[in-house]
C-alpha cells in the first residue's frame, strides 16, 4: 500500500525536478549560446544586465511575458495557439527518458533518475520527435502568412526524412545492446567496456545530422531561414508566444536529443569515479553538455543547404547510409554471435 | 577609354547619310536627325559596327527647343573599347523603343517615362519604374520645382502627441507632397505582376534578405520561381534633380550617399568627370592618395559583400570576421576624412586634407594581416560543400546577357568580360601601379564569389604600392591643385591670403562656371561603372548630370536568370549581384 | 513629457520598476535598414560595438520586435509600408529616427522625401548625424532606456486617439495611419 | 592589353574530403581559433572610443579671444566682438556654401556705433550633411566642427543648436581639438583592442 503511495511521491517529485530544470535550463541556455555565440564572433556577448549578463534571460522573459497580446488578422485562432502547446509539450515530453544518471537507494527502495523507465524509449522517442513536426505545421497554417506557411511546409518536409534516418541510425545501436530501454543500453556499454561510439560511428554522425535537422539548426534551418523567409513559421507570432517556439526547438529539443546522444554513443553516466556518488550525474551533463556545445559551435560556422537539397540529401544518401549500416552491424552481430 | 575614333565614325557616317559626328578628344558622338533611323541605327552599330555593349541611355529636357527632350544612347564596342554616344530627338515625344535591340534599354526606357513623361512605341509595359503607379508629375522635367508640389498638412506627430503646435524648427514645413496611401502601393503592385503560379510572394521591400529596400514579387510555383518583378523606387530621392539645383562642389557629398558601401571611388568619378570638363591637372600625390583611399574604399566594399552574402546563406559568423576588417577600414578613412562612412575626401582639383601623420603605418598594419584574413574567409567558405552546393552553376549570366544588358564590374567579369575601367581608361594612378584583373569562365554565382575574393586581394596589393610611393614623397607635396581658377583653395591659405579668400568667396557665392561642353565619364566601382554624363552650359551648376548606375543595370538582368530556380537560388543570386539601392534608385 | 524627462513627481511601484527593468533591458530591434544608416547601425550590430551586451538582438519579424529603428531615408514611397511595419509591432513599442534623413528629410528636400518619419510614426528618440556612428546610436539606445525607465511604458495609440479627434482627416488618410 | 588573370576553380571535392569532412573541420578550427582570441569589442558606456582631430562632429563658434587669423583682423573695426563671444561676422558665406542652405537662420544687426552684431545664428542638425563645407567656407576661422558625436534627442527642437551653444562648445571641445597633433586618431589605448599593436615610425 505505501509502497505506491510512496513511487507516486517519488514520480511527482521526479517529474517536478526534470520541468523545473530543463525549463530554467532552457531559458539560461539562450543565455550560454549568446555568450558563446559572443566570443566565437570576438564580440562579448551579454555583459551589462547582471554580472556576465547573468539576468539578460530574466529580462527577456519579463518583457516578453509583458507584451501586449496582438492576434494579426484572419488568423485561425484555435489553431494558433494549439501550435503552441504542440510545439512545447513534446520537447519536454522527450526529457521523460531521458536517465541522468545510476539508480541509487533511498530507504531501501532503489530509485531509477528517469521519469518513465520505458522498455521502449528509443520507440517513444521517435514518436515526440515526428511530434514536433505537428507544432510547426499547425503554426505556419493557422497564421495565415506566405512566410509563416513556405516555412511550415518546409519543416514538415524535413521532419518527415530525417525521423526515418533517426530511427535507422538508432536502431543499429539498440541491435548492438540488444534492448531499447535506455539503462539496459548504458548497461550494456558500461559491461563491455567500450562506448558504442566505437562501434557505430558512422550511425552517431547520422543522428548528429538528424538532431541539427530536428532541432532546426544551421546547416538545416531552413524553416526559418532569416534571408528568405522573414523568421520563418513564427513570424506572425509575438511575445511569449513567440518565445516558446525557439525555447522548445532549439533548446530544450537539443538538450534532450544530446542527452540521449549521451546515452547511446557516449555510454550515458559511465565514467571514472572522481566525484564520489555524484560522479555518474556529473559524467552524464558533461558529456550532454560537451555535445551541446558541439551542436552550438557547427550551428554557428556552417552556412544553409537549401530546401531541396537537405530533403535530397536525406534520401539520396543518409537513408542507404543508414540501411547499409544497420545491415551490417546485424550481420556482425549474427556471425560473432 | 579611347572614343570612337574618326574613322569608325567616317564609316557610320558613309553609311548613313543623314547622321552627323562629332569627335573631341573627350567625346565623340552621333546624332540622328530622322527619328524614324534610330532603330536601324542602333541595329547597324550593334551588328555591323560591334558597338553591342550597351552601358547607358538617358533623356535630356530643353524646354525652350522645338522637339522638347533629346534621348542619348551610351554605347561600346568591347573589342577594341570604343566608347560613342548617339543622340536622337524624340519627335512628339514619342521614339521607337531599342528593348528589341538592347535589352538592357527596357528598364532605362520606362525610367525615362517615369523621369520625363516621354513615350515608346512597341514597348508594351512602359510603367512608372521609380514613382507609384498614379504619380501626376514627371519630375526630372525642367518645369517641376525640386521640392514637389506641396498637396497636404502633415504635422510632426510627436510633436501632436506632446500637444505643441509651435513649429519645431525655423525650417519646419507643415505642407507636404503627396504621401500614398497603402492602396496606392497595392495598385503598384498589381499593375506589375499577374499571377500565373500558386502564390505570389512579397520579397521586400522591409525584409532583411533584400539588401535595403528592394521589393520583389516572386510568382511561386512550389518553391520555384517562374516570373518574377522588381519594384525600384523605394530609396528614389531625386539626386539627379537635386544634382541640377547645386554647384558642382555641393554635390560632392551627394554622391557619398549614393553608394553609400563605396563612398570615395564614386566620389572619385564624379570628381575625375568635373575634372575633365574643366580640364584640372590633379598633383600626384593627390591622384596615389586618391587610388589608395579608394581601393581601401573597395576593400571595405566588398568586405560587406561577403559578410551579408554569407549571412544570406546562413553562415552567420563570416558576417562579423567581415565587419572586424571593415572597421579598420572605417578607422582609417574617419582618421583622414573624417566622417567614417559618408566621407567627403575628395574635392575638385585634389582631396580635401593631405595624409594625417601616421596614416601609412596604420595603412601598413593592416594590409599586413589582411591577407591573413583574407585565407580565413576562404578557409571558412570557398571549399566548403554547403557552399558549393549553394553557389555553384547557380545563377548563369552569359556574356550575350552582359552586352545585352550592361552589366558591369565583378558581374562581367565573373562571366568572363575583361571591362574594367581602370584599365580601360586609367583615371586616377591606376596607370602607375600594377594589379591584374581577375575574370571566371562559367558566370555563375561561385565565379563571382571568387572574382570578388580575388579582386579583395588585388586591391590589396595596390594599396601596398600606393604606400610605397606616398612615403618616397616629400611631406610639403601640394595635394591640391589649387593654381586653377575653379579649385576651392585649401582653408589655411584662405586666412593668410587674400587672394585666395577673394578666391574662395567668388567660387562658394557664384559656384565653379565651368566652360560649355558636355562629358561622360566613369569609374570603377566596387559594383560596377559608375559614369556620369554632364551637360554644362556654361553655369555653376551642371544643367543636367546623369548618373549612369551599376547596380541599376546589374539588377535588370535578375529576373530574366531567377527563372525556375528557387527563392534560396534568388537570395544566392542577389547577393552575387550585390546591388545598392542608394545607386539603384538615385 | 520634457518635464517628465527630467524625472520629478514619479512615484513608480516596484513592479513597473520590475516591468520598466525587463523592458529596456531587452529591446530587440527590427532589422529593417533603409539606406545610408542602415550600414553603421549594422557596425553597432557587429564585433565591435556589440550591442548584444545591452540585451538588444535584431528580430527580423516587426511582431517579436520592440524597437522600430528607422535607419535612412524615408521616401514618400516606402512611407505606408514603413507604417504597416510599425502597425504590426505589439505594444508596447518605441521608435528611434537614426539619422537626418529620418528625423527631418536631411538633405533632400525633394519631391520624394518624406521629411521626417514622424510625419507618420511617433518617434521617441532623434539622433541627428549623417550617418550616425554607431556610438551614437547606442548613446541613442542609452536615452531611450532613460526614458523608459523615467516615464514607464510609453503609450502612444492611447494618447494618440485623442488627438486624431482634433487632427483634419487628410492628416489621417494621409499615410494610411 | 589588359592583364588578365583566369581565375582556376578547383569546385569539387575529393572522396576523401567528402568522407571525413575534411572542409568542414577546417572551418570549425577557423572559428575554434577565434574563440580563443581576445575579443575586439569596446564596451561603449564604460570605454569610449574618442574621435579622431578630424571628426566632423557637432557645430561650434570659436570666441573671439585674441587668436583670430589675419583675415578676422581686417574687418575687426566693423564688428561689436565681446571676449568670449562669437567671432561670427554675418558674412552668410557658410549659408552659401551649405547644399542645405534652409538649415541655418543668421540674424545680425545694426549697432547705434554703426558696427554689427550677430543676434542669431541657429543650425538644425537634423538637415545637416556633417560635409565640413560650411567650415572650409568660413573666412575668419569662426564656424567650426568640434568631436562630440553623442547627439541623440528627444524632440526635434533639442537638435537646433543656438549661438551659445556654439560658443559655449567652441571654447570648450572645439578649442581642445584643435590644439591636438594632426595624427590618424588620438586614443591609442582603446585603437588596441581591434588593432593590436601599431608600429609607428615617429
Amino acid at each position: 500500500m505505501n509502497d505506491i503511495i510512496f513511487t507516486g511521491i517519488v514520480i511527482a517529485v521526479k517529474i517536478l525536478v526534470v520541468l523545473a530544470v530543463t525549463l530554467g535550463l532552457g531559458a539560461y541556455l539562450t543565455w550560454y549560446e549568446r555568450k558563446f555565440a559572443g566570443h566565437l564572433q570576438a564580440r562579448l556577448g551579454p555583459t551589462v544586465v547582471g554580472p556576465f549578463g547573468l539576468l539578460q534571460p530574466l529580462a527577456d522573459g519579463l518583457k516578453l511575458m509583458t507584451k501586449a497580446p496582438l492576434l494579426p488578422r484572419g488568423i485561425d485562432t484555435k489553431l494558433y495557439y494549439m501550435a503552441i502547446m504542440m510545439a512545447l509539450v513534446p520537447a519536454i515530453m522527450l526529457f521523460a527518458v531521458v536517465p541522468f544518471g545510476p539508480s541509487f537507494k533511498i530507504l531501501g527502495h532503489e530509485i531509477k533518475p528517469i521519469v518513465a523507465n520505458l522498455n521502449i524509449a528509443i520507440l517513444y522517442l521517435f514518436a515526440m520527435g515526428s511530434m514536433a513536426a505537428y507544432g510547426t505545421l499547425f503554426a505556419g497554417w493557422a497564421s495565415n502568412s506566405k512566410y509563416a506557411f513556405i516555412g511550415s511546409l518546409r519543416k514538415a518536409a524535413l521532419i518527415v526524412s530525417y525521423e526515418v534516418v533517426l530511427g535507422f541510425a538508432a536502431l543499429s545501436v539498440v541491435l548492438l545492446a540488444g534492448s531499447m530501454n535506455v539503462f539496459d543500453i548504458v548497461d550494456a556499454q558500461i559491461k563491455s567496456g567500450i562506448w558504442y561510439i566505437v562501434y557505430q560511428p558512422i550511425s552517431f554522425v547520422l543522428f548528429l545530422f538528424c538532431l541539427l535537422a530536428e532541432s532546426g539548426r544551421v546547416p538545416f534551418d531552413i524553416q526559418e531561414a532569416e534571408a528568405e523567409l522573414v523568421t520563418g513559421y513564427n513570424v506572425e507570432y509575438g511575445g511569449m508566444k513567440f518565445g516558446i517556439f525557439p525555447l522548445a526547438e532549439w533548446y530544450l529539443n537539443v538538450l534532450a536529443l544530446c542527452a540521449i546522444m549521451a546515452v547511446l554513443y557516449f555510454g550515458g553516466w559511465s565514467g571514472p569515479h572522481l566525484f564520489g556518488p555524484f560522479s555518474g550525474f556529473i559524467w552524464f551533463l558533461a558529456k550532454t553538455f560537451g555535445l551541446l556545445f558541439f551542436v552550438l559551435w557547427v550551428h554557428w560556422t556552417l552556412p544553409r543547404y537549401q530546401a531541396k537539397d537537405v530533403v535530397e540529401f536525406a534520401w539520396k544518401y543518409l537513408l542507404p547510409i543508414s540501411i547499409l549500416n544497420l545491415v551490417g552491424t546485424a550481420f556482425l552481430i549474427y556471425f560473432k554471435g | 577609354m579611347p572614343w570612337a575614333s574618326e574613322e569608325t565614325l567616317n564609316r557610320i557616317k558613309r553609311s548613313f547619310r543623314t547622321v552627323d559626328v562629332y569627335k573631341s578628344p573627350h567625346f565623340a558622338r552621333i546624332s540622328v536627325e530622322n527619328t524614324h533611323d534610330i532603330t536601324n541605327v542602333l541595329k547597324h552599330l550593334k551588328d555591323v559596327e560591334d558597338f553591342r555593349y550597351f552601358i547607358d541611355f538617358h533623356v535630356i529636357d530643353f524646354p525652350k527647343e522645338k522637339e522638347r527632350f533629346l534621348g542619348q544612347y551610351i554605347l561600346v564596342n568591347p573589342y577594341n573599347f570604343e566608347r560613342l554616344v548617339v543622340k536622337v530627338w524624340f519627335k512628339s515625344n514619342k521614339l521607337p523603343t531599342a528593348k528589341n535591340i538592347f535589352a538592357g534599354a527596357k528598364w532605362a526606357e520606362r525610367e525615362a517615362y517615369d523621369m520625363f513623361g516621354v513615350e515608346f512605341e512597341g514597348h508594351e509595359d512602359v510603367k512608372r519604374m521609380f514613382m507609384w503607379e498614379d504619380y501626376k508629375h514627371f519630375p526630372l522635367r525642367k518645369d517641376f520645382p525640386l521640392g514637389g508640389i506641396p498637396e497636404q498638412r502633415l504635422p510632426s506627430l510627436t510633436e501632436l502627441i506632446e500637444g505643441n503646435t509651435l513649429p519645431p524648427s525655423h525650417d519646419y514645413e507643415l505642407m507636404h507632397t503627396y504621401v500614398p496611401t497603402i492602396q496606392d502601393i497595392e495598385k503598384t503592385e498589381k499593375s506589375r505582376i499577374t499571377k500565373r503560379g500558386q502564390l505570389v510572394l512579397n520579397w521586400g521591400p522591409l525584409h532583411p534578405g533584400t539588401h535595403g529596400t528592394m521589393w520583389f514579387l516572386f510568382d511561386l510555383e512550389g518553391e520555384h520561381i517562374i516570373q518574377t518583378d522588381v519594384i525600384l523606387g523605394q530609396l528614389h530621392r531625386g539626386m539627379e534633380k537635386i544634382a541640377e539645383n547645386l554647384h558642382y562642389f555641393q554635390f560632392l557629398p551627394y554622391t557619398d550617399r549614393m553608394d553609400y558601401l563605396s563612398a570615395v571611388c564614386s566620389e572619385l568619378s564624379y570628381v575625375q568627370s568635373v575634372e575633365k570638363l574643366a580640364n584640372i591637372e590633379v598633383p600626384l600625390k593627390a591622384k596615389y592618395i586618391r587610388t589608395m583611399f579608394a581601393e581601401l574604399q573597395r576593400i571595405n566594399s566588398h568586405l560587406l559583400w561577403l559578410g551579408t552574402g554569407a549571412l544570406d546563406l546562413g553562415a552567420l559568423t563570416v558576417f562579423l570576421y567581415a565587419f572586424r576588417e571593415r572597421e579598420k577600414i572605417m578607422d582609417l578613412i574617419e582618421g583622414n576624412a573624417g566622417f567614417r562612412l559618408t566621407s567627403a575626401f575628395l574635392r575638385i582639383g585634389g582631396v580635401h586634407y593631405d595624409l594625417a601623420k601616421g596614416t601609412l603605418e596604420v595603412a601598413k598594419h593592416f594590409v599586413k594581416d589582411f591577407y591573413s584574413k583574407l585565407k580565413e574567409y576562404n578557409g571558412l567558405l570557398t571549399r566548403n560543400r554547403i557552399w558549393l552546393k549553394r553557389t555553384k552553376d547557380v545563377g548563369i549570366i552569359t556574356q550575350e546577357d552582359v552586352y545585352q544588358y550592361g552589366l558591369t564590374g565583378p558581374v562581367a567579369r565573373g562571366s568572363g568580360i575583361s571591362y574594367d575601367m581602370r584599365k580601360i581608361d586609367p583615371y586616377a594612378a591606376y596607370d602607375l601601379v600594377d594589379f591584374d584583373i581577375p575574370v571566371g569562365d562559367v558566370g555563375d554565382v561561385y565565379d563571382r564569389y571568387l572574382v570578388r575574393m580575388e579582386e579583395m586581394y588585388q586591391s590589396a596589393k595596390i594599396v601596398e604600392q600606393c604606400i610605397e610611393a606616398l612615403e618616397k614623397m616629400p611631406p610639403n607635396e601640394p595635394y591640391v591643385n589649387k593654381k586653377h581658377p575653379v579649385v576651392i583653395p585649401p582653408k589655411e591659405d584662405v586666412f593668410n591670403d587674400l587672394e585666395d579668400m577673394v578666391k574662395s568667396f567668388r567660387i562658394v557665392v557664384h559656384g565653379e562656371n565651368i566652360p560649355k561642353g558636355e562629358i561622360y565619364s566613369s569609374g570603377e566601382n566596387p559594383r560596377g561603372e559608375l559614369g556620369f554624363y554632364i551637360h554644362s552650359i556654361g553655369k555653376s551648376s551642371p544643367y543636367r548630370l546623369r548618373i549612369r548606375s551599376c547596380s541599376f543595370y546589374n539588377l535588370s538582368v535578375f529576373p530574366k536568370v531567377i527563372e525556375k530556380h528557387t527563392i534560396s537560388d534568388a537570395v544566392a543570386l542577389l547577393g552575387s549581384i550585390d546591388p545598392v539601392v542608394g545607386e539603384t534608385d538615385r | 513629457m520634457a518635464s517628465s524627462i527630467n524625472g520629478n513627481g514619479f512615484i513608480t511601484t516596484t513592479v513597473d520598476e520590475l516591468l520598466s527593468w525587463g523592458r529596456r533591458n531587452a529591446l530587440w530591434p527590427v532589422t529593417i535598414g533603409l539606406a545610408c544608416c542602415a550600414i553603421e547601425m549594422m557596425h553597432a550590430a557587429a564585433s565591435r560595438f556589440d550591442v548584444d551586451r545591452l540585451g538588444m538582438i535584431f528580430r527580423a519579424s516587426p511582431r517579436q520586435a520592440d524597437v522600430l529603428i528607422v535607419a535612412g531615408t524615408v521616401v514618400n514611397k516606402v512611407a505606408p509600408m514603413l507604417k504597416l511595419v510599425w502597425d504590426q509591432m505589439p505594444e508596447p513599442k518605441w521608435c528611434i529616427s537614426m539619422g537626418g534623413c529620418a528625423s527631418a528629410g536631411g538633405p533632400f528636400p525633394t519631391y520624394a522625401t518624406l521629411q521626417g518619419v514622424d510625419r507618420i510614426i511617433p518617434v521617441d528618440v532623434y539622433i541627428p548625424g549623417c550617418p550616425p556612428t554607431p556610438q551614437g546610436l547606442i548613446y541613442g539606445l542609452l536615452e531611450l532606456q532613460r526614458k523608459i525607465r523615467e516615464k514607464k511604458v510609453t503609450r502612444y495609440e492611447k494618447a494618440f486617439e485623442e488627438f486624431k479627434k482634433e487632427l483634419p482627416p487628410e492628416i489621417l488618410t494621409g499615410a494610411g495611419v | 592589353m589588359i592583364k588578365l588573370k583566369k581565375l582556376k576553380r578547383n569546385d569539387s571535392l575529393g572522396p576523401v574530403e567528402t568522407v571525413l569532412f575534411l572542409d568542414f573541420i577546417k572551418g570549425l578550427s577557423i572559428t575554434m581559433k577565434n574563440l580563443v582570441r581576445k575579443p575586439i569589442t569596446t564596451q561603449y558606456p564604460k570605454e569610449k572610443i574618442t574621435p579622431p582631430r578630424r571628426f566632423r562632429g557637432k557645430h561650434g563658434h570659436f570666441v573671439y579671444d585674441g587668436q583670430e587669423p589675419p583675415s578676422l583682423k581686417a574687418i575687426e573695426g566693423f564688428m561689436s566682438f565681446e571676449k568670449g563671444k562669437s567671432r561670427c561676422v554675418a558674412c552668410y558665406m557658410c549659408q552659401t556654401a551649405c547644399p542645405m542652405p534652409t538649415l541655418f537662420r543668421i540674424e545680425a544687426i545694426q549697432m547705434p556705433d554703426g558696427t554689427k552684431k550677430v543676434v542669431r545664428f541657429d543650425m538644425n542638425l537634423l538637415n545637416c550633411l556633417f560635409c565640413g563645407l560650411c567650415v572650409d567656407a568660413c573666412p575668419v576661422e569662426c564656424l567650426t566642427m568640434s568631436d562630440i558625436h553623442e547627439m541623440a534627442v528627444y524632440r526635434r527642437s533639442q537638435a537646433v543648436l543656438h549661438i551659445n551653444d556654439m560658443e559655449q562648445i567652441g571654447a570648450t571641445n572645439a578649442k581642445a581639438v584643435r590644439e591636438l597633433p594632426d595624427r590618424i586618431w588620438r586614443d591609442d589605448k582603446e585603437r588596441e583592442t581591434l588593432w593590436g599593436k601599431v608600429k609607428w615610425n615617429f
